[in-house]
């Protein structure tokens, strides 16, 4: 469904993606991980493109998307969560959730509102906070805003860039299970970039390992969680 | 095509510095003797005076990132200083025109102390206001400054017994003032002192980081740039014989900034020829009367769009005016 | 490729204007005008280059002076001091200059004239009323007559004997001919046992005077005197007009406008001010400059316009006894004797000033109608 | 083992936010000190109240014998301690020999008549800082880029001048943040052998590294970190045998 | 004595209405294109100038030119955000202070070749008075309070309650964030420039119709007080925008009073840079980064 073929990003004179390519399937839960400045944010912002490509091609549903400027992305139904949540801090809960649906222009009020309603049910602490500055929240409301948001966007594919970032271990728990929940309820394809490898491979079917802007491995949950490799490669130690 | 040339040109002069510089100054150094007409010299006088001042704003801009948008004022103290001091006293010029860079040099410090902890861009604010209180002080201050009348009648500056009337007399002592000031300024860069500012317009953090007590050396900077933009502003009023607060309005500020911008921040060659382009350019285009302004606007919008880093090619800036914290 | 542009854009300019430079006819004689084309007096500087261009084409009509055309170097001195020395500079050089008309303030005249005193150059201000100006150089003359002159005018004749008031007020521009029109006055008013309740001052471009006439008020003067050029001068009375304020209204001869009439509508109405041009003067020369600026500019010409008319014809009649002799003229213009302009006599005192005769005008149904002659 | 540098109580808040909550370590003078912890931790923020760049909410810092609390950066810097940054902070458009030589800035005394005048002192410095600057370069190994701009680097040349530069300061202690980010297998072990020949000289190293390889290989001692709180402090085998920081930082 | 202070209290609201118009409009600008401009004054007036145009030159009604003048000037300001700041949004910010400062020079010259140099006088859009005591209070201050008011209102219903309102505000705090939920940032952008620029005419008209004259050179100074209204309120804070606009109006006013009139722009100034030195964010911002 998603396709990158020899995606490339520099900064300057620093090539943080030099060249990589991967696949998502329809259904998926795909995950991307390494460690920091291995190239995986950048990625998902090239994929985006809010972040100028330096070459390669992204293709989405059989579409050549690389070149379409952000916002037309995200109408194509690509949504982005993009790492340090990225709320609008002086915006309430309600209208970050309202700017998730900011595309929909077709979307009668009644659908938006059963969309929130919905938003509320699967976060019931978003509801209790609905009209507080998305500035105050904690960190683990604020990724489950930025969540939300996204979700308001009724997207094909999801990418999620570090949503475990800075949270507590428990909070965690809970966020990786809600990204399961969205694949498996909504169908929703995903795309998730995590640091935290264990966790992610947890719920993952296939996972990319990104090292300094290259893929380095990839293969299906079960083989790289078993692979010892992967524990030399990214996890150090056991 | 035209380009091309240019950029050759200007990495031929890069490859050979020295020896450009050396010509220049040798032609510099002739010209007054070769060129009789009176008004172009008086242009090549005015255009050394607008290269200093706009060289001495380039010192806190440039090389330190510093936004101060009001330089203005600095230039204004400095004419009113050696205005006031050689009407009054009878003192020789070079002494006044110190005093004047002096003076200049002290407001900038009871201005920066307060407000040079300030971000970037609000700082730049507070040197906008400071310009405005500046002119309109010297505009209702009549007991000193004769207010809008300005003062006439500055001395014409001597030197042992020597008379300093004539365009050239004026061409070779605003040849020296800048000479001076652009060898002190280039010693000073390539000194502990210099890489302290620049490692402040770089980084303010990472220069604490290294042991650099910024606000000082912030201070320094302004009060080194402000000196010259005072010595300046005495060399004008000498040069005039006459300053009134018409020629320090806030216009003037951004003429200042548009030099140092066009030519190339932070580099000691590009105020030098901005300050020229756009000291010559309305010169050019004064017989276009009504339309010269236009020609003026469009040609720095022209510039920054075409050659944003500067003719020369300049330091490039970060987006934010400031450092924004970790975490 | 567009940075070329750029490039040959400023490498033709150049060119350009050394052609321009260098392209000079032998048979003309050329007069340099230093006005504020563009900036805050632009309007004021617009009107110079009018009037002095009429009467150019005038004299070229009638086969110029001494045989040869008048040319018109115009320059731009944006109303700033040092680019009116700068210019002063240039017309020095040049020398198929034989003379300059201008600037528009006195700052601008202060600042150019040591360099036409240098190079011996006639500097003839056409509005300079600074009564230092023409003081500072044998070259330098002023046909508008001093504020030393009006001030005691408007103060004896306007003030205590045509309006009868014993108290005003004094609103003034806070430029050199504001204060220096402001001191006169006051000085005047003193002397003649006119009570200056107070004086107030704005800076050029200001648009809310509620501020001042509120301090003004305080004090309950019977007249306000708005030392400003009719810009201003009638935003004054407008909001004077708006405060329901029932003050005699006076002002130097600077508001004699058409604009001022537009500008200020019925609350001009009952303005006093002074005059040495008349619209409704019957002279066929006044009549004529009329009728040909209005073909020109699109409105009546004030007094500015006027004078600046009247300086071009003097410089004429100058060359025409001097030659084309810098000094010359010079000598030539210091003997002008019963010249008649558009603006009445001229004659220039021994520093190069202009007396002038006034007549005492008011806004009478929205016109300015001349009631006395005085002098 | 004497003590070098130690915190007491320290805690940091933002608003609401608890960056660094209580926390109580201790460096000896010659180790070579990791701190570690997931992203958000607060292990840049506790650097960054070391050093001076952002003020203490409550609680002491001591270096050697004497409190530093809440002194600012450069007067951290004069008593011997040096940093590198996450986001490295370079003087990007300077050469990377100057961004060397104003490491020197404290250990040299030219001021602005000296350098106007071009008098002996100011060469002195010049020529002090000058050869000094070029032996740190050789150190790390960069030399040959000596002029280039410090902008037009690799990440890797980027860090790596960033620990030259924060030598130049002298320092008795280098304060390292994420050395290794971004690097590959092989611009890592030079990085850690670097340090490691550092500690030998005998300058305290206190590191903060995600690559657990790094740190686990080369510290004496490891203080681990998780929401601003401190989860353990100890040998690299205690650390890791720990539980609760099993649970935190590597996940469940 | 108190009558007195209370008119000059009066005359400094009035003022500051204006004041508080133009700065919405300047405060909109630095909202979402995150900079300072020197054009705005003159930008503004050239709007009122093109209604001036409608008026006095086609002697088309005079509301129905004013209001003609808004979209045009709307369109205008998309060419302004284009030639000035659209290739410089992710440039230092003092590019685009100096593209503003050229432009306003270019645009100053221009008007005054296009529209001629002297004054023009606009009629008042509203006559009458009511009197309460001896304080006079005209129709046409009271519509300017009442308009500032309702332009708070509408402004805020806008930002807060649209789709393309509360787009602008999302993007002026984080523009990549954004463009990941569809916002057409660049047109976003354009838009809420060109609405500043609007509201800024619209000030200006009521300034024009309030002090009946209009220049091309009353522009630059226009524009420092709008730009100085805001800073002294909070910059991207439009409560804080009106609250520095009514503080500059009356501080002005009373300084007149107190002090004379020749220190009433000093007064304005050293109240800025005190402001900004104590509290550099302004009375009313938010702590923002610039």
């Amino acid at each position: 469904m998603l396709k990158a073929e020899d995606l490339k990003i520099h900064y300057g004179h620093v090539e943080a993606v030099k060249g990589i390519s991967f696949e998502v399937e329809a259904g998926e839960i795909v995950t991307i991980i390494g460690s920091n400045g291995a190239g995986k944010s950048s990625t998902l912002r090239g994929i985006s493109n809010i972040e100028d490509k330096a070459g390669g091609k992204v293709i989405f549903q059989g579409e050549d998307i690389t070149s379409l400027p952000a916002h037309e992305i995200v109408d194509k139904g690509i949504c982005h969560v993009p790492e340090g949540r990225h709320i609008f801090s002086q915006l309430t809960v309600e209208e970050n959730l309202y700017m998730g649906s900011y595309s929909k222009t077709d979307q009668t009020k009644a659908e938006y509102q059963d969309k929130l309603a919905r938003m509320y049910d699967i976060f019931p602490r978003l509801k209790e906070r609905r009209n507080q500055d998305g500035g105050n929240l904690s960190g683990g409301e604020q990724q489950m805003l930025a969540i939300a948001r996204g979700l308001m966007m009724d997207p094909v594919i999801m990418m999620l860039d570090e949503p475990s970032l800075g949270l507590a271990p428990l909070l965690v728990e809970q966020i990786i299970k809600l990204i399961k929940e969205i694949n498996e309820d909504l169908g929703t394809t995903i795309l998730l970039v995590e640091q935290n490898a264990r966790k992610a491979l947890s719920i993952a079917h296939r996972g990319y390992v990104m090292e300094t802007g290259n893929i380095i491995m990839s293969d299906r949950r079960e083989k790289l969680i078993n692979d010892p490799k992967l524990a030399e490669a990214y996890l150090g130690v056991g | 095509m035209a380009a091309n040339i240019f950029e050759k040109i200007i990495t031929n002069i890069n490859k050979n510095k020295l020896k450009y510089i050396f010509l220049l100054i040798i032609v510099l150094l002739i010209l007054p003797f070769v060129v009789e007409n009176q008004y172009v010299l008086h242009i090549a006088v005015l255009t050394l005076m607008y290269v200093l001042l706009s060289s001495s704003l380039n010192v806190i801009v440039g090389y330190t990132g510093q936004y101060n948008i009001g330089h203005v004022a600095f230039y204004a103290i400095g004419a009113y200083t050696a205005a006031i001091i050689s009407t009054r006293f009878n003192l020789n010029f070079i002494i006044v025109i110190l005093i004047s860079g002096f003076v200049a040099s002290l407001f900038s410090l009871m201005l920066g102390i307060p407000t040079l902890r300030l971000r970037g861009i609000f700082f730049a604010f507070t040197t906008l206001g400071f310009a405005e209180i500046t002119r309109l002080t010297i505009l209702n201050w009549r007991s000193l400054t004769r207010g809008p009348f300005g003062i006439p009648g500055v001395p014409i500056p001597q030197i042992f017994g020597m008379r300093l009337s004539t365009n050239t007399h004026f061409y070779f002592m605003i040849f020296i003032l800048l000479f001076l000031m652009l060898l002190m300024t280039y010693r000073i860069i390539n000194s502990r002192v210099g890489r302290a500012w620049i490692s402040i317009r770089e980084d303010e953090q990472a220069s604490a980081s290294m042991g650099v007590d910024t606000f000082k050396y912030k201070i320094m900077n302004l009060m080194y740039g402000t000196f010259w933009a005072g010595v300046g502003g005495a060399f004008f009023a000498y040069f005039a014989g006459y300053v009134s607060a018409d020629s320090f309005i806030l216009d003037e500020s951004f003429r200042f900034f548009a030099m140092v911008l066009v030519g190339g921040t932070g580099t000691l060659a590009g105020p030098i020829l901005g300050g020229a382009v756009l000291t010559i350019l309305p010169q050019v285009f004064r017989s276009f009367a009504r339309y010269q302004m236009i020609i003026y606007g469009v040609a720095i919008l022209l510039i920054i769009h075409y050659k944003p880093e500067g003719l020369l090619g300049g330091r490039t800036f970060k987006r934010d005016l400031s450092e924004s914290e970790d975490n | 490729m567009r940075k070329s542009y750029l490039l040959s854009l400023l490498v033709l300019t150049v060119i350009f204007t050394f052609v321009l430079s260098a392209g000079a006819a032998e048979d003309t004689v050329k007069i340099g005008l230093s006005a504020p084309i563009t900036g805050n007096y632009a309007e004021f500087g617009e009107n110079f280059q009018y009037s002095v261009e009429i009467a150019a084409d005038r004299i070229n009509a009638n086969g110029g002076i001494r045989g040869r055309e008048v040319e018109i170097i115009v320059r731009n001195s944006e109303g700033k001091p040092n680019v009116a020395a700068s210019i002063a500079q240039e017309f020095v050089q040049n020398k198929e200059i034989v003379a300059e008309i201008g600037d528009f303030t006195s700052t601008s005249c202060l600042a150019a004239a040591p360099i036409y005193e240098r190079n011996q150059m006639v500097q003839l201000s056409p509005t300079s009323s600074h009564p230092d100006f023409a003081r500072s150089g044998e070259f330098m003359f002023g046909i508008v007559g001093t504020q030393a002159a009006e001030g005691p005018f408007n103060a004896e004749y306007i003030a205590k004997e045509y309006l009868g008031i014993d108290s005003v007020a004094v609103i003034y521009i806070n430029n050199d001919w504001g204060v220096s029109t402001m001191e006169n006055f006051v000085a005047a008013a003193e002397k003649v046992g006119l009570e200056v309740t107070g004086t107030e001052a704005f800076f050029g471009g200001e648009t809310d005077f509620s501020a001042i006439l509120t301090n003004v008020k305080q004090n309950n003067p019977e007249g306000v005197y708005i030392a400003a050029m009719y810009n201003e001068a009638s935003q004054v009375v407008n909001q004077i007009d708006r405060m329901e304020w029932d003050v005699a209204k006076l002002a130097p001869s600077s508001v004699f406008s058409e604009q001022f009439l537009k500008l200020s509508g019925e609350s001009g109405e009952g303005l006093v001010t002074n005059t040495f041009f008349a619209l409704e003067d019957p002279k066929e020369k006044v009549q004529s400059f009329i009728a040909e600026f209005r073909e020109r500019a699109d409105r009546n010409p004030n007094l500015h316009a006027a004078v600046a008319y009247d300086s071009m014809m003097l410089l004429a009649d100058a060359i025409e006894r001097a030659g084309f002799d810098r000094v010359a003229i010079r000598d030539a213009l210091a003997e002008t004797e019963n010249f008649e302009g558009v603006t009445g006599t001229i004659e220039f005192t021994d520093v190069g000033d202009v007396v002038r005769s006034y007549m005492i005008m008011e806004v009478k149904d929205g016109d300015w109608v001349v009631q006395e002659d005085y002098r | 083992m004497t003590k070098i540098l130690s915190s007491e109580n320290l805690c940091k808040y933002f608003g609401g936010v608890r960056a660094v909550d209580q926390v109580d370590f201790s460096v000896d003078k010659g180790e070579i000190f990791g701190i570690i912890g997931p992203n958000g931790a607060g292990k840049t923020t506790l650097f960054n109240l070391l050093t001076g760049t952002l003020g203490v909410t409550k609680g002491k810092i001591y270096f050697k014998d004497g409190e530093i609390t809440n002194l600012p950066p450069q007067k951290v810097t004069r008593l011997g301690i040096a940093r590198t940054f996450q986001n490295i902070k370079l003087f990007e458009e300077m050469e990377v020999l100057e961004n060397v030589k104003i490491g020197f800035h404290t250990q040299t005394k030219t001021n602005m008549l000296d350098a106007v005048l071009k008098n002996n002192k100011l060469k002195e410095d010049e020529e002090k800082v000058h050869l000094e600057g070029l032996k740190l370069l050789e150190r790390v190994n960069m030399l040959d880029k000596k002029n280039n701009l410090a902008k037009n680097l690799s990440y890797g040349d980027k860090r790596r001048l960033e620990i030259a530069r924060a030598l130049a300061v002298k320092p008795e202690i280098l304060l390292v943040d994420e050395p290794a980010a971004g690097m590959n297998p092989h611009e890592t072990d030079e990085v850690v052998e670097l340090l490691e020949q550092l500690n030998k000289e005998g300058i305290t190293v206190v590191i903060i590294e995600h690559d657990m390889k790094v740190i686990m290989g080369m510290c004496d001692e490891i203080l681990v970190l998780n929401n601003g709180v401190k989860l353990a402090q100890g040998t690299a085998a205690e650390v890791q045998k720990n539980p609760e920081v099993i649970e935190a930082y590597l996940g469940k | 004595m108190f009558g007195f202070y209370l008119s000059q209290l009066f005359n400094g609201i009035t003022q500051g209405s204006i004041y508080a118009l133009m700065a919405i409009g300047y405060s909109l600008i630095f909202g979402t294109l995150g900079l300072v401009t020197f054009a705005y004054g003159d930008i503004v007036i050239f709007g009122v100038f093109v209604g001036y145009y409608f008026y006095a030159v086609l002697g088309l009604n005079l509301i129905l030119a004013m209001l003609l003048a808004l979209p045009i000037t709307f369109l205008f300001g998309v060419l302004v955000e284009k030639i000035c700041y659209e290739k410089f949004r992710k440039e230092a910010r003092m590019l685009m202070l100096i593209t503003t400062v050229g432009f306003g020079i270019f645009l100053r010259s221009a008007s005054q070749i296009i529209f001629g140099t002297g004054n023009k006088s606009i009629p008042t859009l509203i006559e009458g008075k009511i009197e309460i005591g001896n304080l006079n209070i005209l129709y046409i201050q009271l519509g300017i309070i009442i308009f500032t008011l309702i332009f708070i209102y509408a402004l805020r219903y806008f930002l807060n309650n649209t789709r393309t309102g509360i787009g602008i505000r999302a993007l002026s705090m984080d523009q990549d964030a954004a463009k990941l939920v569809g916002v057409n940032v660049d047109k976003s952008i354009k838009f809420g420039h060109s609405l500043g620029v609007v509201l800024g005419v619209f000030g200006g008209i009521m300034l024009g119709s309030f002090y009946n004259a209009i220049s091309p050179m009353m522009g630059p100074n226009l524009g420092l007080k709008a730009f100085t209204a805001v800073v002294l309120g909070g910059i991207t804070s439009i409560p804080g925008a009106v609250i520095g606009g009514y503080i500059l109006g009356i501080m002005e006013n009373l300084a007149v009073a107190v002090f004379s009139s020749g220190y009433r722009d000093v007064v304005a100034f050293i109240i800025l840079i005190i402001v900004l030195v104590v509290k550099p964010s302004g009375l009313f911002g938010k702590e923002v980064k610039f």
